[in-house]
């Protein structure tokens, strides 16, 4: 003899299949009437208890006597004129939920043999040599890149003003001779092309000063330009246009 | 021949390698990570591959066997691990509180298979297989790491997504996912009158524990069921 | 001369048995817990002494010398525990620190959950939160493209506006933010496990007692195996 425990059933279509099995039942070929009446007998004794799952046994057994009403009544027949068995989608379901429940025994099965296994305890003991984190950190960087850095860093500090006084290494005389030579052989420079041949700012500043001492002497003339932003400088003599007492 | 000789060195010198970093790892060490460490330490240029791995893992263990050790390398989880065998469980159990660690539930196995053949998978869809209402035992897989949320269906509502971890890898010592064990076909089911006959082995493999335990599970009723006369 | 083999032989199988249990002890395993352990097996009645437990490691270390294992058991002040020899502590070290340097503490993890839920944010909102600073943390996350700044938000001083990225979503198999799981998801799946628990509790024990006081018509379904006949 033996007892049923309640809660062995994980649900409505375990219930089912504890029938199925116990009283030898062909699951193609279910006693509907039979079934319903054990499962409601079930169901009596859970809505007692007001088991959350109750709800779900009441489900089943709503479908069980929908079915039960479906067997009473004409065949019904789907679009290719088969009979259909109001038993067949419950079949399926048990079927279905069957497969599983037994693949649940195949992890109970592997459940149970990991179980004897026993992973390593501790792991205090190893010996571990981690390398510097200065060493992950710098790793792949020379010296070469260091220096490289250090550059680029002074480069970005803002500059100060200097007020360091410098030996001219260029004169005024000799950029008023640079221009009067280069008027000589051409009759007009733009003021931009002048200067973009001179890297220092010192020698544009010494020229810029020349070509208004050579103003001011009238020895040069100066006119817009077609170019925007710029001028052109023009020979003159004794502040006379050259072009014009042509 | 000389290059020979200089391969089989090699082989040999990483034999040890891979077995300590299998030993020092708390959790099941994937092939890549070996490599990894070998290459960051040694240069990138060495020349070991996941294949290499696995062969110098099957050399060690038929040292192991044959030297009589208690632990072997185990391959589950996506990697490799030690474990004891077997036969020494009733004397670390005594020492760990491993053993006292309950066994799932049959409605948590029972969900967790569901998960793990038809992952990703969403609640409804569970609850529809099993004809019941899981809640609380899908609650209770995510809190014991051994399922996860990994995004939504495309489906109305766009229900949230179940899969299985590697925690549950682990648990039941299980290499990849591909190794689950094959659900039988529904054709095979229906051939087969009396189904829980068929599991009878593997129950009486738990026999020895269930009793032990005295864990109100299904397979106990299933025992006494089946062993009526003997037991009354 | 029998004694003597007899002593012999146990010697040998407590070998792997103590082996056994040092590997798998959570802590440094003192003697007398590998004798308790066997004892409680094996019967009160086993000879088994510290100074046999003492021999059987210094066996196993040789052994394992003379195998070129990569591993010993060491003798600490509380007791016995496996390690992996020096020579393998670059390799070890290396796997040990790539494996701290991936793993997202539980704090990054906090602040990730709360940019995810509550982007765009900024950094004083996040610390508002959390209740720390979390500069560190936010470059961190910052980093690992786990998150990202998005614009300034119009309150004063401008601050930066932190927001998740497509790594983010593409790790967690969302297709967008929209699809973290919602607060009554959260909810659903957080229920409080030990209130479940014992409310379960009562129920199986109320189960118990019904099932005792319902015997008599419990064994009315039993009955109905034995006349399957009848039904229908």
């Amino acid at each position: 003899m033996y007892k049923i425990k309640l809660t062995e059933f994980e649900g409505p279509l375990d219930l089912l299949l504890f029938f199925i099995k116990r009283d030898e039942i062909d699951i193609y070929d279910i006693p509907i009437s039979y079934i319903t009446k054990n499962f409601i007998e079930y169901l009596q004794f859970i809505e007692q208890l007001d088991l959350e799952a109750a709800g779900d046994f009441i489900l089943m057994a709503s479908t069980l006597m929908q079915i039960k009403v479906r067997m009473l009544l004409p065949k019904e027949v789907d679009e290719k004129g088969e009979e259909i068995d109001p038993r067949a989608e419950l079949v399926n379901a048990l079927l279905e939920y069957k497969r599983y429940k037994e693949m649940a025994d195949e992890f109970s099965y592997l459940e149970s043999n990991q179980r004897k296994v026993s992973f390593r305890g501790t792991y205090e003991s190893d010996e571990k040599e981690t390398p510097p984190d200065y060493q992950t950190l710098l790793k792949n960087i020379s010296l070469y890149d260091l220096i490289k850095a250090f550059k680029n860093a002074l480069m970005s500090v803002p500059k100060p003003s200097m007020h360091q006084i410098r030996k001219l290494n260029v004169s005024i005389d000799e950029q008023i001779n640079y221009i009067t030579n280069l008027l000589n052989e051409k009759s007009e420079v733009l003021f931009l092309e002048l200067i973009n041949k001179f890297t220092e700012k010192i020698r544009i500043v010494v020229t810029f000063i020349a070509l208004l001492e050579l103003v001011k002497i009238g020895k040069i003339g100066l006119k817009e330009s077609d170019t925007f932003n710029d001028f052109a400088i023009y020979r003159m003599e004794n502040g006379q246009d050259i072009h014009i007492s042509n | 021949m000389t290059l020979q000789f200089i391969e089989w060195k090699m082989d040999k010198i990483y034999t040890s390698v891979i077995e300590a970093l299998i030993f020092a790892s708390d959790e099941p060490l994937p092939s890549s990570e070996i490599m990894n460490a070998i290459k960051e330490i040694d240069g990138p240029d060495i020349e070991i591959n996941a294949n290499d791995i696995e062969e110098t893992v099957n050399e060690l263990n038929s040292k192991y066997e044959n030297e009589d050790k208690s632990f072997s390398i185990l391959k589950i989880a996506e990697g490799y691990t030690f474990g004891t065998k077997h036969e020494y469980a009733k004397y670390v159990g005594y020492l760990s509180n491993e053993k006292s660690k309950r066994r799932l539930s049959q409605a948590a196995l029972e969900t967790l298979s569901i998960v793990a053949y038809k992952q990703p998978i969403t609640k409804p869809e569970v609850e529809s297989i099993r004809g019941v209402n899981s809640d609380y035992i899908i609650n209770t897989l995510l809190e014991k790491s051994l399922i996860t949320i990994k995004g939504r269906a495309e489906t109305i509502g766009r229900p949230l997504l179940y899969v299985t971890t590697v925690e549950f890898l682990k648990y039941f010592g299980l290499s990849s996912i591909k190794d689950l064990p094959k659900p039988r076909e529904i054709e095979d089911i229906m051939k087969d009158e009396d189904f829980l006959e068929q599991k009878r082995k593997i129950m009486m493999n738990q026999l020895e524990e269930v009793i032990e335990e005295d864990e109100g599970s299904f397979q106990q009723i299933d025992e006494k069921e089946d062993d009526d006369d003997t037991f009354e």
